[in-house]
């Protein structure tokens, strides 16, 4: 007798208990396919109605998104897909998908419609921000801190220049030096605070240094550019420091602002200029690009390593530089520069963007595993010994996930740290 | 009018608080310059009250009384004070006199001053004042007066003594109460009882985030200790109610009390002040606390608790 | 329900108090939410959330910067906003729950909330003035509220982490010691929206009263001890603490 | 006895577009017309717009039948029908009866524009229940209601608020016999989607479609339009039955980009009904001998394929959707390329 195969009984409920158990949710399709018993375009409309979310209902399904977002590749999502949600009945300003964007851009890089989630997220964001909807506890523990304590990390705004003292050189503060610089560093929250952070400053003042680049930093006045918290939906919290940021920028003499992250490069170039801030910013790697002449003869130790750099999404795809960040790698002697599968334009991001960075657990519940684990892997299965990057958000973003990933033998580096060990030697 | 001193007593779970005897005995010094008698009142039943070194007590001994109740306690007193007409009523600037001072002051239009830390033979009352920042003299208008005295600010022995209490029914209907006793809440169990601990690391508003209270357990891991707190890092979540030291918290007696950002407000002060060793590290070099603490240091918290990590 | 929040906007105490005369300079220092009322606001707002109602706020303007107060307490779910414009900063706490509790008589009141005290509450809080002036009951020391059936159920602290547990037919008067939950985060885009669409309904003070106290003297406390202060870089201090621990068996 | 005139058949786009290029080129053409009146379909079915620049169709017919009207070169015939012909390129005898007389005439070449008819429903193989439920209707319905400002469901005469098109209903359906795409009604559905949310502003309008065919202007003017400026909504599979739940209609098929059933419910169901050849196609593609082909449309593309308005007979051109579904702008296009050519072709012979 041919054995019985018997199909699982699937359940026929949108409200579904098997064995007890409620399995109702949005996961029990493993058990059944949940009809739709109604599309509900309002929705999207509610989305499009949101001044900046307008191109939301432009989605014309193709899903070139798809492929190229970073959150789908670890789990189920994307502009397309959100789209679909929300004709099936997913309220946008109430759902988790709300806070799982980075930001990237490479959505719309490859959007023929233009659905620019760039605009879209941050507007829906506010409004369920404004409206009291959920909100990530470890976000909203950022934007307290930013507004509490000027920086997102919640560190006292006194300690703020705490790092210069073991830079081993000296680090002018505008206001001490009372006298016009060429270059304001605005150095960043995570720089000035985070341990890794402030390898890379400390590392950034010494090359600076060694340049005879004449420069001085903002001390205890610098506040963050809470770009991130923007985008995070946090825009009065923007708008606030922006004012601080914009009032304490034009009190001293300057010629040009220099930033080491990507994200303030953004803040300052791109939206500071809404706000009647429209001054040269340039971002450390273009910088130190143009000053290579004068900086490869001081890059005297070899650094016999094989690199892979990793490019930030808000200094290629958002403010296009890919080219600087490898000219000075390549100007290391003894490195070899190996590429990523995705790179430049297509890089992945390490999902740090749009607030990512502070939603780490929240994210963690929706997706496999982490972006930045993803993008270490891909570093370390480029046969690489160090992952550089040129984004303060990534350090400690990347050296946890090549732990994490069992990559630990890849050095997560900024290329700053790469170039002061080429300047100095190992330390 | 009288020249007689009431004070109003406290007690829970048949104790007197020590405040009750500090304030007996102050009474008793006043009444005998001003030439009245120190009037000890206690409301409430279920407690032995001949323990007062006080002229007189009144005992209001009433069924109904048996549990702390603003609004029966307000009433009883506020008939008493009318009927006795003293020159000054005392109450403690704690849990249960907060409820009823203030209130009084302002039912009777009579003066009312808090945080009183002392008072003089002319009823000048020495205050403290924002948050211990400040002190201010200052002497009521008018024939009687109400003082809520801090805990700790009078000798306690002073107001023991045995005088025999007269009881006395309720001078007041205390029925249709719209405050009803429903029952005691007790500590919550399952934590660590940091009135038990000997060595503690406290820490205040100056740990910053919830994050930071890390930091304050290492620390207290190396040392051996548990970590207390003030009442700003209780509500806002850092650490649960167990924890906290002070008025409305616990009151703690041990050997070492390393303080980190705590500024020494009254409060906090009135439940560690008796600890053996207190040594505070504050930013602000005026905090009060460094008039309590027996070493100090202006300095960073996280610094110092990062380099003695080192060095442990 | 109709709540009411009674705050208070205080000299703060972040930085040294200038004395002028007898008393605190009022001219020249911060003027800050009490922070106790901070709690009172989000307990305010839990028993809404819970119960239904509207939540209305009503502080005096001491200096003239009590909207920025209120537009916070707004952003955090209060419906209404009231200033008393005194304008006074010397105005003493029996004068400000005079004013408060004539404002608040005409609002219906199912609970008055106020912080349980404040640092300037020299001449007594004014919760239980207002709850006097009101002739409604009073319980400060409270922790955790719940409403249901216009009868409220409060948590009030006493010392050693000992508490009650009472229920009172409202209306009543809370002193507020610590919300249920940590104060929520305003958003600062709520701020700014609430500040440029609020209306904050202004009220003249009405009523006079007095702390019946003569100021004779203000000034930061005799010290009458002081901690031996270690001196020297974070390091040192620490250096030095680990030393003391060690002699004394400590560490 | 060889002609130089160019006999028309059908007062259509078609047929007018080739009537006024006939005489623009100097040539002389009769225009025979069924119906009494010029216009075609978008005049019997009382289109509410035209694409492009959305002009309204019985304006743009007016239009059309004018130029060829006041044309002294060009005659026209109501109520006139190809009773039968005879002769070849150069010299066709076209008998026709107009009228109720029978007259002969002589033409050195035939243009057919004969169009199309649409869809019948009731043969579809899908349970959509044309027939069955008032509610739903075609597009040739919608039409006429959106051309009225009147749009209500015809069961109770209520404003739907929720309606759904059905792309794909008679057309590339082997069961039914028409593999052929019809074109048009991606385009057309859109079309009155965006009039539906023109007219009902809180309505709901969904297209449920197999894949989207709309190109040139459909897809500039139309498509993008429709959904980002109309939020006309677009969901990928196409409806399998409508069924009745109350007093509304149920669609069920599968959402297949989210790869669940779907069962909505919904107040109107439009179906977008395809071209099959008309009546008067197949009986003059017959009486003429022209090759059809197995719809029944008219074969055009001569024998090397690209010769669009060519039929299997010399001096016989097609124009329009006599040769298969075709727009407007489509059909007008080769209309004036079958004047040309009937107008060289008449030429040829007369020289």
């Amino acid at each position: 007798m041919a054995p019985k195969f018997e199909k699982v009984k699937v359940v026929e409920k949108e409200h579904a208990v098997v064995d007890g158990v409620d399995i109702s949710g949005h996961w029990n399709r493993m058990f059944e396919q949940r009809v739709i018993t109604e599309y509900t375009p309002e929705l999207i409309e509610k989305v499009a109605d949101i001044p900046g979310g307008e191109s939301f209902a432009n989605c014309y399904q193709c899903a070139k998104c798809i492929a190229v977002c970073p959150v789908d590749i670890v789990g189920n999502y994307g502009p397309r897909k959100l789209y679909r949600y929300a004709q099936t009945g997913m309220d946008l300003t109430e759902a988790p998908e709300l806070w799982l964007c980075t930001t990237c851009k490479n959505c719309l890089r490859v959007c023929p419609k233009e659905v620019d989630m760039i605009q879209i997220m941050p507007a829906v964001r506010e409004q369920a921000i404004l409206a009291g909807k959920f909100v990530p506890a470890e976000l909203q523990q950022a934007f307290e801190n930013t507004a509490k304590s000027g920086n997102p990390l919640g560190q006292p705004q006194r300690k703020r220049d705490a790092w210069i003292k073991d830079a081993g050189v000296e680090v002018p503060i505008i206001k001490d030096l009372a006298r016009p610089v060429d270059v304001l560093w605005y150095v960043g929250s995570y720089p000035s605070y985070h341990p890794r952070g402030i390898d890379a400053a400390s590392a950034a003042a010494r090359i600076f240094s060694a340049l005879g680049i004449d420069f001085a930093i903002l001390g205890k006045e610098e506040k963050d550019d809470a770009d991130s918290q923007r985008l995070a939906g946090e825009k009065g919290l923007f708008e606030m420091m922006t004012e601080y940021n914009i009032e304490t920028f034009n009190k001293y003499e300057w010629k040009e602002l220099m930033v080491t992250g990507p994200h303030e490069l953004n803040a300052f170039k791109n939206v500071y200029p809404k706000y009647g801030f429209e001054r040269p910013v340039v971002h450390y790697t273009t910088f130190l690009a143009r000053y290579l002449d004068q900086l490869k003869p001081l890059l005297k130790h070899r650094v016999e390593k094989k690199i892979t750099y990793h490019d930030p999404c808000y200094l290629g795809r958002h403010n296009g530089e890919y080219e600087a960040p490898r000219k000075l790698l390549e100007a290391i002697p003894g490195v070899e520069l190996v590429e990523m599968q995705r790179n430049r334009e297509n890089g992945y991001c390490c999902g740090g963007g749009g607030g990512g960075m502070w939603m780490d657990s929240f994210t963690a519940k929706h997706t496999t595993m982490r972006l930045s684990e993803k993008r270490a892997m891909e570093a370390a299965s480029t046969g690489a010994d160090v992952l550089a990057v040129a984004c303060p958000f990534e350090v400690s973003r990347f050296a946890d996930a090549v732990k994490s990933t069992g990559n630990e033998h890849v050095d997560v580096l900024d290329i700053l740290e790469l170039l002061d060990k080429s300047i100095r030697g190992e330390q | 009018m009288s020249n007689d001193i009431l004070v109003i007593t406290e007690h829970m779970d048949g104790k007197f608080s020590d405040v009750s005897f500090e304030m007996v005995g102050k009474a008793k010094e006043l009444a005998s310059a001003l030439g009245g008698r120190a009037v000890a009142v206690v409301v409430g039943g279920g407690v032995s009250s001949n323990v007062f070194a006080s002229d007189s007590t009144i005992h209001i001994d009433d069924a109904a009384l048996s549990q702390f109740n603003p609004e029966a306690y307000g009433k009883v007193i506020e008939a008493l004070v009318k009927e006795k007409s003293p020159r000054l009523v005392m109450f403690g600037w704690t849990a249960t006199g907060m409820d009823l001072a203030a209130w009084l002051s302002a039912k009777l239009g009579v003066p009312c001053a808090a945080y009183v830390k002392n008072i003089g033979a002319d009823l000048t009352m020495s205050c403290q004042a924002y948050g211990g920042k400040m002190s201010a003299d200052v002497s009521p208008e008018g024939d009687m007066a109400i003082a809520a005295c801090l805990a700790g600010s009078f000798p306690v022995e002073a107001g023991q003594g045995s005088t025999a209490a007269t009881s006395i029914a309720s001078p007041v209907a205390l029925d249709g109460l719209k405050i009803k006793f429903v029952e005691a809440i007790k500590p919550a169990g399952g934590d660590v009882d940091i009135t038990a601990q000997a060595k503690l690391v406290s820490i205040g508003r100056g740990i910053g985030s919830k994050d930071n209270v890390e930091l304050a357990e290492e620390l207290a891991g190396k040392l051996g200790a548990t970590v207390s707190s003030s009442r700003p890092v209780v509500d806002a979540g850092w650490l649960p109610r167990t924890r906290q030291v002070g008025k409305s918290g616990l009151k703690v007696k041990p050997k070492l009390y390393l303080m980190l950002g705590i500024s020494g407000a009254p409060e906090h002060l009135e439940g560690m002040k008796s600890a053996e060793l207190i040594i505070a590290i504050n930013t602000d070099k005026k905090a009060p606390i460094f008039n309590v603490a027996h070493y100090g240091a202006t300095a960073d918290l996280f610094e110092v608790a990062e380099a003695m990590l080192e060095l442990l | 329900m109709n709540i009411v929040v009674a705050i208070k906007h205080i000299p703060s105490i972040a930085d040294d108090l200038p004395v002028k005369g007898n008393n605190v300079d009022f001219d020249s220092v911060d003027f800050v939410l009490n922070e106790f009322d901070e709690q009172s606001i989000e307990q305010a707002v839990l028993v809404k959330e819970a119960v239904g109602g509207t939540v209305t706020v009503v502080g005096v303007d001491m200096i003239g910067e009590l909207d920025a107060v209120l537009h916070l307490a707004l952003a955090k779910g209060a419906d209404k906003a009231v200033k008393i414009t005194g304008d006074d900063p010397a105005a003493d706490s029996h004068q400000q729950a005079k004013w408060l509790a004539e404002a608040i008589k005409g609002m219906s009141a199912d609970m008055v909330f106020a912080g349980v005290q404040a640092s300037n509450d020299l001449d007594g809080q004014i919760g239980p003035m207002i709850a006097a002036h009101l002739d409604m009951p009073y319980i400060g020391g409270v922790s955790s509220v719940e409403v249901s059936d216009h009868t409220a159920t409060v948590n009030k602290e006493f010392a050693g982490g000992i508490g009650g547990k009472y229920s009172v037919s409202l209306p009543m008067v809370v002193g507020v010691q610590a919300a249920s939950k940590p104060p929520r985060y305003a958003p600062i885009s709520k701020v700014r929206q609430v500040a440029q669409t609020a209306t904050i309904e202004k009220v003249s003070p009405s009523g006079d009263a007095t702390s019946g106290l003569a100021f004779k003297k203000m000034a930061p406390p005799v010290v009458t001890g002081h901690a031996e202060m270690i001196e020297g870089s974070s390091k040192d201090v620490a250096k030095k603490i680990v030393e003391l621990l060690k002699s004394k068996g400590l560490a | 006895m060889t002609s130089g005139k160019v006999l028309i058949i059908g007062g259509g786009p078609s047929g007018l577009e080739s009537a006024r290029c006939v005489a623009e080129l100097g040539g002389e053409a009769i225009l025979i017309e069924k119906r009494e009146r010029l216009g075609g379909t978008p005049d019997r079915e009382g289109y509410a717009k035209l694409t492009h620049h959305w002009r309204d169709a019985s304006e743009a017919m007016a239009d059309m039948a004018a130029a060829v009207t006041s044309n002294k070169n060009v005659e026209v015939k109501y109520n006139a029908e190809v009773k039968s012909m005879t002769g070849s390129a150069g010299n066709f005898t076209v008998e026709i009866e107009a009228g109720g007389a029978v007259e002969s005439i002589n033409a050195g070449a035939v243009i057919i524009a004969t169009g199309f008819q649409h869809f019948d429903p009731g043969r579809a193989t899908q349970y959509y229940n044309y027939y069955s439920f008032p509610d739903v209707i075609t597009l040739t319905d919608l039409e006429k209601m959106l051309k009225e400002h009147n749009v209500v469901r015809p069961s109770n005469g209520e404003t739907p608020k929720k309606i759904a098109f059905i792309q794909c209903v008679g057309s590339r359906d082997r069961q039914i016999g028409n593999e052929y795409c019809s074109k048009v009604c991606c385009g057309i559905a859109s079309k009155q989607a965006i009039e539906l949310r023109e007219q009902i502003p809180d309505s709901k309008v969904m297209i449920f479609y197999i894949d989207m065919r709309m190109y040139g202007y459909w897809e500039n003017e139309i498509y993008w339009p429709a959904q980002e400026k109309y939020k006309v909504n677009y969901v990928k599979g196409v409806i399998s039955e409508v069924l009745r739940k109350g007093d509304k209609l149920l669609i069920r098929g599968e959402d297949t980009t989210m790869s669940r059933p779907m069962e909505v419910t919904m107040d109107m169901v439009v179906l977008s009904v395809g071209m099959e050849p008309s009546a008067g196609t197949r009986a003059v593609a017959q009486l003429m001998g022209v090759q059809q082909n197995k719809y029944g449309f008219i074969e055009a593309g001569g024998a090397g394929g690209l010769d669009p308005v060519a039929t299997s007979q010399e001096g016989i051109f097609v124009a329009g959707a006599a040769s298969g579904p075709s727009d407007l702008d489509d059909s007008i296009a080769q209309a004036g390329l079958a004047a040309a050519r009937a107008v060289a072709s008449v030429r040829k012979v007369m020289a």
